[in-house]
């Protein structure tokens, strides 16, 4: 991977220029999210903002800024025989992302196929296009992560439109990768030294990276042949059925559709989050219910990432961040499964 | 769904304050509403005319009515809707007149909150469902607790309409207080004359079951459906060889070591006894408490003069269950004991009145025994410390009643009567004595009562003080009666030979645990309530339990007898039907979803709620379920606030429609 | 966007089936909506949500579209508190249809159960429409009672006409006095009346349970996986193959199907372990759970 | 909305057999109250459920009441017992998440209390009045909601009778 | 340990229970559970300050129905279980959720555990839940291990941040309250977590009526939290896994924590500690506070 970047413009920006870019990409009356504990903020202040190539990935991805939580998707109003519809202009203000994970800077990318298959969701489109991810290389890496095997790793700049790699305490090597990366670096040149490529090559060369636990293809190939592995079981009893996982995914996209009524006669239609472990996501009204089991919904969240997604899109629908396992209450670990998938000697759990 | 709006000027009543043609006009443009009129009055016949020529000339499935308050019309309003082919609970009222016209001055307010409160009922009855009345089936039978003169008139009432009767007394006869009662005011005519015939009427009713001695245990089942467990206390005489000889009292050594209750402690018992003479049923009971068998395992004399040998030592309290489709509950009453030995740890006063210190000092029901004719004395009035006759009589009334300080707020009603009645028969029997009667005021409302008091007073020289005692003390054999003269303005003090005083009537023992035990409500002082004060005198609020005599308020005699009479037709009422009808607002589990938390079953106040198994296809239980007993549940929806879960619904209340009027508030 | 529509006509089909006869409020938007056989739509009440039900009418019919639906859940009850004149909203048309092309010059047996003829019958009167085109057609309908039959009006007169054999079952136990029809459960009856297989494409639509017992019947009598069409209709939301409800291995059932052959379901993953496959178009109104 | 012609949205839940007739005995009487307060009535106070008063707030109520019989005096024995629980529970969680407890208040009025109905309701009223328009609430109702184009007003404006604003209660 | 994992093994051969419901180590500061009914398997059994779980949470009926049938006989479920955990086991009994004799319950002196993995344990990171904590050795056990330690000293933060939003103007809770609710992402996690939360359809996924928006806008957000916290009162156990659990870092347990105050000042009650004192829920006193009704 590291091995694309020579083509490529690299130069060297201090943390001091870095910053100043901030402010005025706040100023300019854009977003500019950075990574927290529990999830990426809105920065208000830049003095106190944190670049730390080391910090864990937040428990919330930052997917909601594309792909909110909850949106309305149309206004209605009642009248005795009539109904008043109003579209909803969606929100298009910038928003920089800075120092987005590997790991995260990729999601938009995986989510992109499905939402622009056949028909193209306009809300994700127009949110997708006025985003700008300033990736950081990780330095992190714990238990759950897991990058490298779904074909990713610390030091990747695929899905960043910008990448940076600390070389020092004051200073970053600047990748810009994309157009759009360009087009917003262009106002600030003046801030960027050139840089030395060898250097940043030999810091990611040597950064400590999770070790590949499994084989996605032959996962692929695993759950093709056992849909109906009794194996699916032992994580089922353990799984709470919360969504945690899909929630704090930030490839994971599934959503419901509900009107809300807010006054008498309006209201609005909402889009909301939704998670394929609840046990009513597949319930029909009649009762039935096709997944009505946890395992057999854990056997669809492990199929639909591994196997559904790579058939209809090309692409696992994982970036291996490792949250949905960090996060769970129960400390499900979706590595440690899919890792143990093909060993017979061993229990999903 | 078409709904027909129907908005009731009520006269001017409504359309005084409310602009009745704008709430018509405004509940026109509401979706769903298909008809929207106002009109003069919509009860009277014309008015329902229209809501029924509306509902078929644009096939109306449900009508909202703006009117008076649903418990004035509603039922005017739903038979309107059932004639013309609408399911009765597909009407709502919004109540106009009573929450809106009436309350405000203001027109543009009260219009629109006319619209508004019209608003909220439209959305309910969009979401309301139809729903049929419930049929249950109904046992013949009733359940009468307590064998005073209430009971014994509602059991004889019952069982000559041609239903059986469980009697059920805790003491071991019946009779109640009437029995102990000397003479019966205003007619001074003797108590136990008239009231012995009945207790035997009874004894010999076919249709009647007596239980003396016995106490309801337990109540479960609803209207119609009673499931009673009786604990009759064991008697120690088996019940089928007594012959009421009366030997073993005669003979039994254990002469000084009880007080009989009947002779209100005036007298003693022997440890085997019935408690009077005339007692129904003529078997006695041996006390354990002071039997010596029971004490040392030896004596048995009455075992040796019992030819019956119906004496049976080992006898145990035996359970009975009956089922019965109503309860008359007629417990009675009790006289407020002052400082005496079991007083009531609710009510304590009066203790400078030296009432269990004095001997003399007395109450009623004493004096009652004394001027009894079968009573301790034979009917002569004697002092109890001396056996003297007393030549000066202080009566006291309202001890404990009308007095918020030391005893309770009401008027026992019946002592003023009977204090008359008293202070009479003492100046009968004794000529030359003085009777002073200290009272607040005197209640003679009935039929020749005030007559009788003035007769007390005008024939009898019987001496009425206004005003209260402030205290009592002993002097020189004489009971120093300290109190003022209200009317006169200045202190009396009177040196009685003899006081009584005649303290309030106060609900039985153990009233509220039985009230708890039945499941009907009580008032803070432990009577029954009614279902309705004026139009439910004799039904409790719990369906099929009905009140009669001293237990639902202080009574006298002719005041229990009535109401033990119309508590005997309303089961009789009851019981002419094979069936009951009963509004389905009954509480409904949604089985699928519920989690057999059974916390309905916790707040459920009539134990409607069961555990039901739900089985799969193969009969094996897979959960257990809350059920709800549609005949037990009264509709409250206690249980469904409780759920956790959402899974109960009270039909017509259910949560949509109460969500459908908040969204539309 | 849903399109919003004026409800022209209500139709009581059965105590708890609906049918709204439906035009579009724009008139533009009533000449361009244009939908085949088969194909879905989202119907708004607003307020309350939406909710899938196929396209009940003919294709071929350009006045009104129409849709049936049973009263199970949120939407559908609030559905059915409207009136003629009211307005509900549309999305659609979605999903694909039957590739009424390829049948043509084909025999034709439509087997349906409960609600499962509302899609039935859009292919059933487009078909009628193009009489001419196809070869013979034989319709079966069976419901659990004679009340619970819908469409009675097209039935008759389906049943009135030549060229097509109709026959119409209720369950045992659900028939009337009056009843001239047959008795019995729909696998049974197909059994009795054991259509020609050759050259026949089936259309089939039920409840699952009746699927899962009218599959070998149709194989024991010859019929091949590849011409048993049949449509699913999962609980689907968005109808755009984004919402995820409706996945079932490698197709959004919204977006791929509703109509697949059987063939083709043979290859999705076994999901739904008791019926062979998974097919819940007997509840066809799918968006709302019921509360 | 001006707050001088400011007008408190108040619901009042109450149960059919005490309060609620106590609100016809207050009608049949002829007391006046103001006429801010709306009735829903329900059986018992028992089965009135705390999500209701929230749905009352996000319907921009201003002030909730709930109200039922006295305690001992329950048509239903004991339903009001469990509600007195509920509430004390309720109210102070409210309170903890920074509802002020005038917002909801809570009454025992018998059937025969008419002028205890028409008191509360004024009080209640008054004290509503006096905290002013629930705003925070309104507020976090007001997230996503937009306003749509006027359309011109079915109905003509009321006209002023005579006596209508002779007082305000 | 050894004791546990002979006593765990013993069961299984013995066919005294189906399973067993324990905790297995998988980093040093880390645990995960674990459901056994392998006797082989017992040896992952582990006891130790790094069992943050509740277990209580697998107690459902239908997790009871599936693992305890086995060849046609209803066999025992155990369960370790921390002395915390228990007073959960206690409030689903009482609420009819288990049967006490079905469930065979594997308890230990507690001296208590973690505030979450990954930190070493001492009195900074002691769970909340343990600074108060006063029962160091179960109420109700079939089997009792581990030894009796002193637990670590800490300060009851959890107290002060109450006693400081108490001291707070209605109008600055309500922001605080509305800030701290609207991260929720309503993934009901605090839900599944939650062993009291045993309900097949909680009420904010019923939809006739819709009791609360299902939508994570301030407003829903607001009703969940609120409702859920409401729904815990008197109920609530204490075992603080919905804090654990909130991947928004929503301070859950402190509302539940000030109202079981709420529980104890004004009924004098505490969930789960006695399985004969009545629930509070579902019972009443007569001499409850009226002060409330005017």
């Amino acid at each position: 991977m590291t091995q694309r970047s020579i083509q490529m413009d690299e130069k060297i920006i201090s943390r001091v220029d870095l910053l100043n870019i901030c402010q005025d990409v706040i100023e300019k009356g854009n977003t500019l999210l950075t990574p927290g504990v529990a999830d990426y903020s809105v920065v208000k202040d830049v003095s106190n903002l944190n670049l730390d190539a080391s910090a864990l990935p937040s428990k919330i991805s930052y997917k909601s800024y594309v792909f909110p939580r909850t949106e309305p998707v149309l206004y209605y109003k009642r009248s005795k025989n009539d109904v008043q519809l109003i579209d909803v202009n969606i929100d298009s203000k910038k928003i920089v992302i800075l120092g987005a994970k590997p790991c995260d800077a990729n999601s938009l990318n995986i989510m992109k196929h499905l939402f622009n298959w056949d028909y193209s969701d306009e809300f994700f489109n127009m949110r997708a296009k006025n985003f700008i991810v300033i990736g950081l290389m990780c330095s992190h890496f714990d238990e759950y992560c897991f990058c490298t095997s779904v074909g990713s790793s610390p030091v990747s700049e695929k899905g960043s439109d910008i990448f940076l790699i600390p070389l020092d305490e004051n200073n970053y090597a600047m990748k810009i990768i994309t157009d759009k990366g360009k087009e917003f670096i262009t106002p600030y040149s003046g801030y960027l030294k050139s840089g030395d490529e060898n250097r940043s090559k030999r810091i990611t060369e040597n950064v400590k990276q999770p070790d590949v636990a499994f084989d996605s293809s032959e996962v692929y190939k695993w759950l093709g042949e056992n849909f109906e592995s009794p194996k699916w079981e032992g994580v089922g009893n353990l799984c709470l059925s919360c969504a945690q996982c899909a929630f704090v995914c930030p490839v994971c996209h599934c959503f419901d559709i509900t009107d809300e009524d807010y006054s008498y006669t309006e209201g609005r239609r909402m889009k909301n989050w939704d998670g394929c472990q609840f046990g009513n996501f597949t319930l029909h009204a009649s009762g039935h219910n096709p997944r009505d089991i946890q395992s057999k919904r854990y056997r669809q969240r492990v199929n639909h990432k591994f196997r559904y997604y790579v058939n209809k899109f090309g692409e696992i629908l994982c970036t291996g961040c490792g949250r949905c396992s960090r996060g769970c209450p129960v400390s499900v670990d979706i590595k440690e499964i899919v890792s143990n998938c093909k060993n017979d000697q061993k229990e999903l759990r | 769904m078409k709904i027909g709006v129907f908005i009731c000027h009520c006269g001017e009543n409504i359309s005084s304050t409310v602009d009745c043609p704008r709430v018509a006009d405004v509940c026109r443009t509401y979706t769903g509403v298909e008809y929207s009129v106002d009109y003069k009055y919509m009860c009277s016949d014309p008015g329902q005319n229209l809501i029924k020529d509306a509902i078929h000339k644009y096939n109306l499935d449900a009508i909202v009515v703006g009117s008076c308050s649903p418990h004035m019309h509603e039922r005017t309003f739903r038979n309107a809707a059932v004639s013309a082919g609408i399911n009765p609970f597909m009407v709502e009222i919004a109540n106009l007149r009573e929450h809106c016209s009436w309350v405000h001055d203001n027109i543009e307010a009260a219009t629109r909150k006319a619209i508004e409160l019209m608003r909220m009922a439209i959305e309910k009855v969009k979401r309301d469902k139809p729903l049929t009345k419930i049929k249950v089936p109904i046992t013949k039978r009733v359940l009468v607790i307590g064998g005073g003169i209430a009971g014994i008139q509602a059991a004889l009432d019952t069982a000559n309409a041609g239903y059986e009767v469980v009697l059920v007394e805790k003491e071991p006869s019946i009779g109640g207080h009437m029995s102990q009662l000397s003479e019966t005011f205003p007619t001074l005519d003797c108590s136990q004359c008239i009231l012995t015939p009945r207790m035997v009427e009874v004894h010999q009713h076919p249709k009647i079951k007596l239980m003396t001695y016995s106490e309801v245990e337990r109540v479960e089942g609803f209207i119609g459906n009673f499931k009673v467990t009786i604990k009759k206390k064991a008697r120690h005489i088996n019940e089928d060889k007594c012959s009421g000889c009366g030997m073993c009292i005669t003979k039994c050594p254990i002469k000084k070591k009880a007080y009989n209750s009947f002779e209100e402690d005036l007298a003693f018992r022997p440890a085997v006894y019935v408690p009077f003479p005339q007692a129904i049923p003529n078997i006695p009971v041996i006390d354990e408490t002071v039997c010596t068998y029971y004490k040392t395992g030896k004596c048995g004399m009455c075992v040796k003069v019992c030819d019956r040998e119906a004496i049976d030592f080992g006898q145990k309290d035996t359970i009975h269950v009956a089922d019965v489709g109503a309860i008359i509950v007629a417990t009675g009453f009790k006289l407020y004991n002052i400082d005496k030995k079991s007083a009531d740890s609710k009510y304590k006063g009066y203790g400078e009145y030296g009432y269990g210190k004095y001997r003399d000092v007395i109450d009623g029901l004493q004096f009652e025994r004394i001027a009894s004719a079968s009573g301790p004395t034979s009917g002569e009035i004697k002092r109890p410390s001396d056996g003297r006759v007393p030549k000066k009589i202080a009566f006291i009334q309202c001890v404990g009643s009308r007095d918020d300080s030391k005893g309770i707020s009401y008027c026992s009603k019946i002592c003023c009567m009977y204090t008359a009645k008293q202070a009479m028969l003492y100046r009968h029997k004794v000529h030359d004595g003085e009777a002073y009667i200290f009272y607040m005021d005197i209640r003679a409302g009935g039929k020749m009562y005030e007559e009788f008091v003035r007769r007390a007073i005008e024939e009898d020289k019987v001496k009425y003080i206004r005003g209260r005692v402030s205290r009592i003390y002993e002097e020189d054999g004489k009971y120093i009666v300290k109190g003022e003269d209200t009317l006169a303005g200045m202190p009396v003090e009177i040196d009685a030979d003899m006081v009584v005083l005649a303290t309030a009537m106060i609900p039985q023992d153990g009233a509220e645990s039985l009230a708890r035990t039945i499941g009907i409500p009580y008032d803070k002082y432990g009577f029954f309530n009614e279902a309705h004060p004026k139009l439910r005198p004799v039904e409790s609020t719990t369906a099929g339990v009905f009140l009669a005599g001293a237990c639902q308020s202080p009574k006298d005699i002719p005041e229990s007898v009535s109401m033990a009479s119309a508590a005997a037709s309303k089961a009789i009422i009851l019981f002419a039907n094979d069936t009951l009808e009963r509004e389905p607002v009954v509480a409904k589990v949604n089985e699928d979803i519920c989690a057999g938390c059974f916390y309905c079953m916790k707040v459920c106040p009539f134990g409607a709620v069961e555990v039901k198994d739900v089985k799969d296809i193969n009969g094996i239980v897979y959960k257990e379920v809350a059920y709800i007993n549609q005949g037990v549940c009264q509709g409250c929806g206690t249980c469904t606030a409780t759920c956790l879960s959402k899974s109960i619904e009270l039909a017509g209340f259910n949560n949509e429609e109460i969500f459908a009027e908040i969204a539309a508030l | 966007m849903p399109h919003t529509a004026e409800i022209k006509e209500i139709i009581d089909e059965s105590p708890d089936t609906r049918t709204f006869r439906l035009r579009f409020r724009d008139a533009d938007t009533a000449d361009r909506f244009e939908f085949k056989a088969g194909q879905f739509a989202e119907y708004s009440a607003f307020g309350d949500g939406e909710s899938t039900f196929c396209i009940a009418s003919s294709p071929t019919q350009k006045d009104y579209i129409e849709c049936s639906f049973k009263v199970y859940g949120k939407v559908t009850q609030s559905l059915r508190r409207l009136n003629k004149g009211d307005t509900i909203g549309i999305r659609g048309p979605y999903g694909n249809w039957f590739p009424l092309e390829e049948f043509k010059g084909k025999n034709l047996l439509f087997i349906a159960g409960g609600i499962g003829i509302a899609p039935v019958r859009c292919v059933i009167n487009n078909v009628l429409d193009l009489r001419d085109e196809f070869k013979d057609i034989t319709i079966i309908y069976g419901a659990r009672s004679v009340s619970d039959l819908i469409y009675k009006q097209e039935i008759k007169e389906w049943k009135a006409r030549r060229d097509i054999k109709t026959v119409i079952t209720v369950d045992p136990g659900g028939e009337t006095a009056s009843w001239d029809g047959e008795v019995g459960f729909v696998p049974a009856v197909l059994e009795k009346n054991a259509p020609e297989s050759e050259n026949t494409v089936v259309i089939l639509c039920g409840p699952p349970v009746m699927i899962k017992f009218t599959m070998p019947v149709l194989t024991g009598l010859g019929f091949k996986d590849e011409f048993v069409y049949t449509t699913l209709e999962n609980r689907m939301k968005c109808g755009l193959g984004k919402c995820g409800r409706c996945n079932i291995g490698n197709v959004y059932v919204c977006k791929d199907g509703p109509v697949f052959t059987y063939a083709e379901i043979k290859k999705l993953p076994q999901e739904f372990n008791n019926f062979k496959f998974q097919i819940a178009n007997y509840k066809l109104q799918i968006a709302f759970l019921k509360g | 909305m001006d707050k001088q012609n400011w007008e408190p949205k108040i619901a009042a839940f109450v149960c059919n057999w005490c309060t609620y007739t106590g609100a016809d005995l207050a009608g049949t009487s002829r007391l006046k109250y103001p006429a801010n307060c709306k009735i829903i009535r329900v059986m018992c106070s028992g089965s009135i459920d705390p999500v209701f008063i929230l749905k009352a707030f996000e319907r921009g109520a201003d002030g909730v009441l709930v109200s039922g019989c006295h305690p001992n005096d329950c048509h239903y024995n004991a339903g009001n017992f469990h509600a007195r629980r509920r509430w004390d529970f309720f109210h102070e969680l409210l309170d903890f998440i920074g509802i002020e407890k005038g917002r909801l208040q809570f009454s025992w009025i018998s059937a025969s209390e008419g002028k205890k109905f028409a008191d509360v309701i004024t009080k209640v009223t008054e004290d509503i009045k006096a905290m002013g328009p629930f705003t925070a609430y309104k507020k976090m109702n007001s997230e996503f909601t937009i306003d749509f184009p006027e359309e011109p007003s079915e109905l003509p404006e009321p006209e002023f009778q005579e006596n209508s604003d002779k007082e305000t209660e | 340990m050894k004791e546990l994992i002979k006593h765990a093994r013993e069961l299984l051969e013995n066919g005294e229970v189906a399973a067993v419901i324990g905790y297995r180590q998988v980093s040093a500061k880390r645990t995960k559970p674990v459901i056994i009914t392998d006797p082989e398997e017992t040896s992952a059994l582990v006891f130790n300050e790094y069992c943050l779980n509740n277990l209580a949470v697998y107690l459902t009926k239908a997790r009871i129905k599936l693992l305890c049938k086995k060849n046609d006989k209803v066999l025992k479920l155990a369960i370790t279980a921390k002395p915390c955990d228990v007073h959960s086991i206690v409030a689903l009994i009482q609420e009819n959720q288990i049967d006490r004799d079905t469930i065979h319950i594997i308890s230990f002196n507690c001296h208590g555990v973690a505030k979450d993995f990954g930190f070493d344990f001492n009195g900074d990171n002691l769970a909340s839940k343990c600074i108060t904590c006063e029962t160091h050795k179960p109420l109700y056990y079939d089997a009792l291990f581990g030894e009796v330690k002193e637990t670590p000293q800490a300060s009851d933060t959890a107290l002060a941040r109450i006693k400081e939003i108490e001291s707070m103007p209605h109008n600055e809770r309500f922001e605080f309250f509305k800030s701290e609710f609207d991260k929720c992402i309503k993934c009901y996690a605090c839900r599944a977590v939650c062993p009291l939360c045993y309900c097949q359809r909680c009420i904010t996924d019923k939809t006739i009526p819709c009791w609360i928006e299902t939508s994570s806008h301030q407003r829903g957000n607001f009703a969940w939290n609120v409702i859920r916290a409401f729904h815990l009162s008197g109920r609530c156990t204490g075992c603080g896994e919905c804090d654990r659990a909130c991947p928004a870092d929503i301070p859950l347990s402190l509302i539940n924590r000030k109202m079981s105050m709420e529980a104890k000042n004004l009924f004098s009650f505490v969930s789960g500690r006695s399985l004969e004192t009545p629930t509070l829920v579902g019972s009443y006193n007569e001499k409850d506070n009226n002060e409330l009704f005017m």
